[in-house]
């Protein structure tokens, strides 16, 4: 079956706007579109790019829409690997540069040299390498905070740690547990948390296995036997069982607890900080660090990772391929990415231009958290499939109270299914 | 003359057909071809002849396995929800002499409606303090999960899906009605019917052929549950909403097994088929059987 | 006639009834009411019945519509996507239509196998062929042209089975009269079946005009020029930006929706109609 | 007291600028056969489905058998009806649709057998028993339509249009089949129908409708020989009536082409006086052309040619010009004329009639 | 050479058992008005159809205007059709329905309208110009579908029973309406019908079919008066002629009731010494009960009571038991009798017909 064959397109000067005689042609395909705050940002940087490189690269841009369902620009991507035409920039999901690199679908980046690398914050470069190489470098980091209410903390009397000391499991089970009388009279639970579909469980929830000494898969990516089914991830997962039948949670998601007052805490991402200023300025906010494991001994753990941009396998131009990611990515176009969008940037000199980070003190304490112990999402080509078994045995193990080492051994079969296509050779 | 014929309707059939071809025959030739191959989107070069690997493994999978049976069980709660609730609005529109447009658009409106819309406005509708729970709490029952637990998921998506989708068979049906001779109901009223007669001898045998053509496309509507899983739950609780195409397509685009994912889709087509097949030859053969009784007796 | 009996009964049919309509509207009610309310007042609202009532009119009463119309190119998608089922419904009227009538009343080889197949083919699930229909435009270079959108889009088994049972009724002694008159078969087609048949093709356009509306994946796959979106891609990336406001989200749903109702409306009786000559004459 | 009697019956349906049935009366005795006859729209189904109680009646009373029956629902009315469409049941063998009404009175299952088995006998259906009504002829459908109404003895028995689907052959036989069957019942019947040989030869009572009101009532000889208007006289009988605008003056008439008549002292003495300008009517067949009846009116002999002629085979009828207008003469297949060839002929003194030229009606 | 030649034309329907049609041979003058009759399915339409170029013809060859046009496409054969159920096209108004034809054939518009205009006129529908089909009365559709056909001018002009849907009095005057365009328009015309009524007044010849196979062909009143068999006797003339089983001796002819009947010189002279047993025919008009009649046959006097009677106006039927089955006679409205009456009656001598009674042929 082949119906493959390079379909790329043949773009000649003067076709598009702005591309002369000369210049050399990159083809870049971003996950948004143009409508969008996040697509608008996109567009700028690219012009400035080629403004930048007049004469040298022109880059040319496509925006294709996702959806909600991760329909859309993944298929297009898909589709396209299997008619060829990818362009010689593509982006892509931090959890899936595994999956793309060690089928082909990109390749290493140029290298960089070690005062550009520095630039990046360590959990971008984390994400971007895979088998030792960087693929990938993203203009957007992202993080999740564990929100708390100040004033029913204070009302509880409850003193927050400072992000070097967080809460082990044990003392925070503790604290739900004092806040479970407090919480009820308000109608409400001590914290606001739910296993959501999709990425944001394993999002959200992995650093507790990360922070308890365990993994979810070997360095390498190839093996989940003896990792995802460890004892030490069984105990996290009875962790959560734990605290959805003490009903710290609410077993069924209730929109808005955290922001109407009837939730002392609350895990999101950082764009919460935001809304809370903007639309629910009556919460008295404050960021905690990310609980740990009982055991925890300083190493990174909290969540991390957004959509990066990589060199396609398909471009011959990997010189200025590389140079287009890097500019997509680098400090001008992360300092834009947080004005427009809100989304947090990659390099510590964005974080350093923008004010905010070094005023507020919740924002200062999430890139405190992402800069110091940011933990990128296991790399693997099975991403996918471990993501998804990780919510559903968190679902099974938490909501639903099944025995955790069997879920987790079963996850383990089905994941290993998948990566026999890697190990059969 | 019957050659020149023949060209005419080729001519006539001819764009249809090339574009049936390209864009249905095609792909599902492609898809039975992916379907005896471990064809991953990611490597498309690094494809092999599996042989009939995937549908043993597609049937050894319990998340198909399960998807399966979650679907069987949203075709046997919406068909005849959908199609006795449609009869029964129809007949009720039917009848009623007051607003009966308005009653014609309101029904109908949530069809014209997409399903994502109306997905996302439904996960409000059920949300644990939503309007639902509200109106329940008045009646003092107890708030219930509904898509948040494995027990109600599936019967909550699939009301939902009936209130969705009910106003089209009842357009159907109400064409149909007004398509009976009124005359009829004239004779039975001669013939002192009384109403549940009425609706018994002539109704319902007037609307057959209706019936056949409303089951079979909610028949396939159900079967092709897709969206409202994927936006309200996302297949869960505990996949308890997990349907067939759902697995379909998570396992060609998330997951980008196309080889497995055509053989979920040739499995499912040929199912679907089997099951028109059987309904189509239950139906017939019935009138069949009357035929042979009815030569029988007349000798 | 009516007797006494009879009135109660009706009226008391059409109680139950506008009880029930509320329950079928009662999302758009809301969806309306709240399209004009600042997120504030929709969350304050939110378990009362006032999530049903629209604001008082004041001044910022159409904020959200006023912001999503200027701040979006969402007008600009919803002209895009008017003009894809313009286009669509004449393309699909008339290679549905011509293949519906051919396998009607046009005697050719093996129509009676071609009609049963196309009725097999109602079930194959769109999801499953979309990727092929994707390589195909691709291979062809249509990617992002309004051609290689509208191409797979054109043929459709479920219409050409609509067309063809209703054309099978069409009285074949007009064809003849028409014959008689100098008529060949494709001004036929155009001026007397399709003329004579102005139901179906209201359904089958209506049908269509929702089915591009909808439609959200297979625009997305082949557009990237935000020339040539739709406004289902629109409304997504209006909604999943997470700046916009819960008010502003459900003003675009109301853009997106209030036009097809309004087609709905305007063509019910056709529907109606159009749906029951294809449904009865199947038995 | 009559079986049924009309009493001011009116009926406007909504929305109608006029009334369909305007202040219509009437009596029908117990047994008679009743034949409603007029042009297309003339309120006859309209008045037949009052009676079966499918429309309201909007003005008037109603009675039925001494009932006043206005608000009574259809069933309770003892009434059978044979449908101008027949609408029968699609789904059911001929067996089962005459039987329905039966089954629904309640009636054992034996005598139901009986009853369907005389009906089938009666209307020659035996052979398509068990056939359903899609796949019988026309005829063989109205005899259906027929036996449902027949088997269920009800005293009244509505007919609209019965026949007006056959041909002309089967219509002549099922003609004298129903007058069979009312003979031997014996329900009062009720007849609709736009063909007025039926009406004729099937009816004891004609009742001739126009525009929703009544205009004659009368046995069939009575309406063709003594029409109360104009309209009557040309609605009944085939070719129409011949009329001439004339001037009356003594017992002279002058026809507009100055041909001239004398009239009879007989005929001067009904018209009471009467003089001016007028219409003469006269049927075909009272045209005389032969030899006894020439000698006989000699002194008014007219004559004209033959402008067209049409061979019916038992009879002929000769058209030509004569009085100003075109003029038709029925004559028997023995007298044998040709276009062109110059026709004397007499009117029958007795069958002329005189029609007011303002209000149409018959002076005679 | 005749203007349409059917030789040997046959039609068998894929899938039938029986040809529809059978060795049809033919020949139609120039300008004749043709009508086809028969019984229901005897093939009347097929054989039209085969003209127009719908059915295709399985066997022989059909000739228009000297060329053979088996394979001709039905627009190039000059033919204009009326259609049984006028196949109207029903979203054009009246005018562009009539007006279609020719536009079709490039016909500049100002012609066009002018040929519309004097069609409209001719057909009275002034009023109806701008309506659509199915706001138009049944006879108003007639007209259009006639209109349609008329200004073509085609050279053969066929019409399948357009007045079947028609009452009663609008079929009359329709009749007249053909006939008259026919005369003004010349062209060759074939005219199905299952209505004998028209087909006698109408047509120059008549085409008398059964079971697909041509029984007669000839002039209306040479088939009324000599039909060749017992088939075209018993289907032309209304009430059906009287058929007798009786036994022929000598020049005595007995009746299976006993009574006996003399007959004349001449009829035994064209009966040829034939014997035995056959079926006598006599019509209904033919049976004579006036008193100049009963007096000429006296010899031959026969006695029966009325059984039954039918008035129709102008005329009556009466009924009676006579010669073992029922019979009828046909007298005028002046010859007044009641059921149980007992008449006396005369055979016309020369209005008897002998058929065989095997081959049913007239011996006559
Ligand atoms: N439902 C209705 N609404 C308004 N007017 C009506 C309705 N039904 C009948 N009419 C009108 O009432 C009048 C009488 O109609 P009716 O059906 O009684 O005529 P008819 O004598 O039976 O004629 P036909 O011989 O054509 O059947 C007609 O003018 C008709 O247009
Ligand atoms: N398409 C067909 N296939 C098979 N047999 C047919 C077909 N059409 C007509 N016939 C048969 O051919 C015979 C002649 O039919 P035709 O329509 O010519 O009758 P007709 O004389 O016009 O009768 P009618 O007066 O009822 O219109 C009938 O026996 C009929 O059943
Ligand atoms: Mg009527
Ligand atoms: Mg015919």
């Amino acid at each position: 079956v082949s119906l493959t064959g390079c379909q790329k397109k043949e773009v000649k000067p003067g076709d598009v706007a702005g591309y002369d005689e000369g210049e050399q042609y990159l083809s870049i395909w971003v996950h948004s579109i143009e409508d969008t705050l996040e697509g608008q940002v996109y567009r700028e940087s690219v012009d400035s790019f080629n403004e930048k490189y007049n004469g040298k690269y022109f880059a040319d841009i496509e925006f294709i829409p996702r959806n909600d369902s991760g329909g859309g620009y993944s298929d297009k991507v898909n589709s396209s690997v299997l008619s060829g035409g990818l362009p010689d920039v593509l982006t892509l999901d931090g959890p899936n540069v595994a999956a793309y690199a060690e089928n082909g679908i990109i390749q290493p980046l140029a290298d960089l040299t070690e005062e550009e690398r520095g630039e990046y914050l360590e959990s971008i470069l984390e994400q971007g390498t895979y088998d030792d190489k960087l693929y990938a470098l993203g203009v957007m980091e992202s993080s999740v905070g564990l929100y708390y209410n100040k004033d029913i903390l204070e009302e509880a009397g409850i003193e927050v740690p400072d992000a070097d000391h967080p809460w082990t499991r044990t003392e925070f089970m503790d604290i739900l547990a004092k806040l479970k009388p407090i919480m009820d009279e308000k109608k409400g639970y001590p914290i606001d948390m739910t296993f959501p579909v999709g990425e944001a469980s394993i999002y959200y929830y992995a650093p507790f296995i990360w922070a308890n000494g365990g993994n979810l898969v070997s360095d390498d990516g190839m093996t989940v036997d003896g990792y995802f089914n460890s004892e030490k991830n069984v105990e996290v997962m009875n962790y959560f069982h734990q605290i959805v039948e003490n009903k710290y949670m609410s077993e069924a998601p209730i929109e808005n607890l955290f922001e109407s007052g009837r939730a002392a805490f609350k895990f999101d991402g950082a764009w919460e900080v935001n809304t809370i200023y903007e639309n629910y300025p009556d919460v008295n906010l404050g960021v905690a660090p990310y609980v740990v494991g009982d055991d925890w001994d300083g190493e990174r753990y909290t969540p991390t990772g957004s959509w990066a941009f990589a060199a396609s396998s398909e471009t011959d131009n990997i010189e200025g391929a590389t140079e287009l990611v890097k500019w997509m990515s680098g400090v001008e176009s992360g300092v834009r990415i947080w004005n427009e969008a809100k989304s947090l940037p990659s390099t510590y000199k964005a974080f350093d231009q923008i004010d905010i980070f070094q005023t507020d003190e919740n924002y200062k304490a999430l890139y405190e958290q992402l800069s110091k112990y940011g933990h990128p999402r296991p790399k693997t080509p099975v991403y996918p499939q471990v993501s998804t078994s990780f919510q559903q045995a968190l679902e099974s193990v938490g909501l639903g109270g099944k025995d955790a080492q069997t879920e987790l051994d079963k996850s383990v079969e089905r994941i290993n299914a998948k990566l026999e296509r890697y190990t059969r050779e | 003359m019957k050659k020149k014929e023949s060209i005419l309707g080729m001519a006539f059939f001819g764009p249809a057909l090339v574009l049936l071809t390209l864009f249905l025959f095609l792909p599902m030739v492609l898809t039975l071809v992916f379907s005896f191959t471990d064809y991953f989107a990611l490597n498309p070069d690094m494809t092999h002849f599996v042989g009939l690997e995937n549908y043993i493994n597609i049937f050894k999978d319990e998340l198909f396995v399960k998807s399966f049976f979650n679907t069987v069980k949203f075709v046997i709660i919406i068909v005849p929800c959908q199609c006795i609730g449609a009869l029964v609005l129809a007949l009720a529109i039917n009848k009623v002499t007051h607003c009966k447009k308005y009653f014609k658009v309101a029904f109908f409106i949530p069809v014209v409606m997409s399903l994502a819309v109306v997905s996302t406005l439904w996960m409000d509708i059920y949300s644990p303090e939503g309007i639902l729970n509200t109106l329940l709490a008045h009646f003092g029952i107890s708030a219930q999960p509904f898509i948040h637990s494995a027990k109600q998921a599936l019967p909550s998506i699939a009301i939902m899906s009936v209130w969705q989708g009910v106003g089209y068979q009842m357009i159907i049906f109400l064409g149909g009605l007004q398509n009976i001779n009124p005359a009829l109901y004239e004779a039975a009223e001669m013939d002192h019917a009384s109403g549940w007669q009425k609706f018994k001898d002539i109704t319902l045998p007037e609307l057959k052929p209706l019936c056949v053509f409303v089951f079979i496309t909610v028949t396939i509507g159900a079967f092709r549950m897709l969206v409202q899983p994927m936006v309200m739950t996302g297949g869960g609780p505990d996949h308890s909403t997990y349907t067939l195409v759902y697995d379909i397509y998570e396992t060609g685009t998330m997951n980008w097994e196309m080889g497995l994912a055509s053989t979920m889709a040739i499995v499912f087509t040929i199912f679907v088929v089997i099951l028109t097949i059987i309904q189509n030859v239950l139906t017939k053969g019935k009138e069949e059987k009357k035929h042979v009784n009815k030569k029988a007796k007349n000798i | 006639m009516l007797t006494k009996k009879q009135k109660t009964f009706n009226w008391i049919l059409a109680v139950v009834l506008l009880l029930l309509s509320v329950f079928f509207l009662f999302p758009v009610i809301w969806m309306l009411a709240n399209s004009f309310k600042p997120d504030a007042a929709i969350t304050a609202d939110m378990n009362s019945i006032a999530a049903f009532i629209p604001p008082a009119l004041n001044g910022n009463y159409f904020e959200n519509y006023i912001t999503i119309l200027t701040d979006t190119n969402f007008l600009r998608y919803m002209l895009n996507t008017l003009g894809y089922a313009a286009l669509l419904i004449v393309l699909g009227v008339i290679v549905n239509g011509l293949a519906g009538y051919a396998l009607a009343k046009i005697n050719f080889p093996f129509r009676d196998q071609w009609l049963l197949i196309i009725m097999m083919l109602l079930i194959v699930p769109t999801e499953t062929v979309i990727t092929i229909h994707f390589l195909i435009i691709a291979k062809a270079g249509l990617l992002n042209t309004v051609i290689g959108y509208v191409l797979p889009m054109i043929v459709n088994p479920f219409n050409i089975f609509l067309f063809r049972q209703v054309f099978v009724s069409l009285p074949d002694d007009v064809y003849e009269a028409a014959q008689l008159d100098f008529c060949s078969p494709v001004k036929y087609f155009f001026t007397m079946v399709l003329p004579m048949s102005k139901t179906v093709v209201a359904t089958v356009s209506v049908f269509t005009f929702l089915g591009v509306w909808n439609d959200y994946l297979w625009p997305s796959l082949v557009f990237t020029s935000s020339d040539l979106l739709t406004a289902q891609i629109g409304l997504n990336s209006i909604t999943s930006n997470d700046n916009t406001t819960m008010g502003q989200t459900l003003a675009v749903i109301t853009l997106i929706t209030i036009p097809v109702i309004i087609i709905y409306a305007l063509f019910s009786k056709q529907i109606v109609e159009g749906v029951t000559s294809t449904g009865s004459k199947e038995g | 007291m009559s079986f049924i009697e009309f009493k001011h019956i009116g009926k406007k349906y909504a929305g109608a600028e006029h009334k369909s049935v305007d202040d219509f009366n009437l009596n029908i005795e117990e047994k008679e056969f009743i034949a409603f006859v007029g042009p297309s729209g003339c309120g006859k189904s309209t008045t037949l489905r009052m009676i079966a109680g499918f429309e309201e009646i909007t003005e008037g009373d109603l009675y039925i058998d001494g009932k006043r029956v206005n608000e009574t629902a259809p069933r309770d009315r003892g009434i059978a009806m044979v449908f101008q469409n027949y609408a029968l049941y699609p789904h059911m063998t001929v067996e089962k649709n005459i039987g329905y009404g039966l089954k629904n009175m309640k009636m054992p299952a034996d005598q139901i057998k009986k009853k369907v088995d005389w009906a089938i006998d009666i209307l020659g259906l035996q052979e398509f028993r068990y056939r359903k009504p899609k796949n019988l002829s026309g005829g063989q459908r109205q005899r259906v339509a027929l036996g449902r109404a027949i088997v269920k003895n009800q005293k009244v028995f509505l007919m609209d249009e019965p026949l007006s689907n056959l041909d002309a052959k089967l219509r002549v036989s099922m003609r004298t089949e129903i007058s069979k069957l009312h003979r031997e019942m014996g329900a009062t019947t009720i007849y609709v129908t736009h063909d007025q040989v039926e009406a004729m030869t099937m009816a004891d009572r004609i009742v001739i409708m126009k525009e929703g009101v009544i205009q004659q009532v009368g046995k069939p000889m009575e309406l063709y020989d003594h029409p109360v208007n104009k309209f009557v006289a040309g609605f009944i009988g085939s070719p129409q009536m011949n009329f001439f605008d004339v001037t009356l003056k003594g017992n002279e008439v002058t026809f507009e082409d100055g041909n001239k008549l004398m009239l009879p002292e007989a005929i001067l003495k009904k018209l009471n006086g009467k003089e001016g300008e007028m219409t003469l009517g006269i049927r075909g067949e009272d045209l005389k052309m032969d030899g006894q009846n020439l000698e006989l009116y000699k002194e008014n002999k007219m004559k004209a040619v033959i402008t067209d002629t049409e061979v019916m085979g038992n009879e002929n009828n000769l058209y030509f010009q004569f009085g100003g207008c075109q003029a038709v003469a029925r004559v028997s297949k023995y007298e044998i004329s040709q276009v062109g060839d110059e026709i004397e002929f007499v009117f029958m003194p007795s069958k002329i009639h005189f029609f007011d030229k303002e209000t149409e009606m018959n002076y005679l």
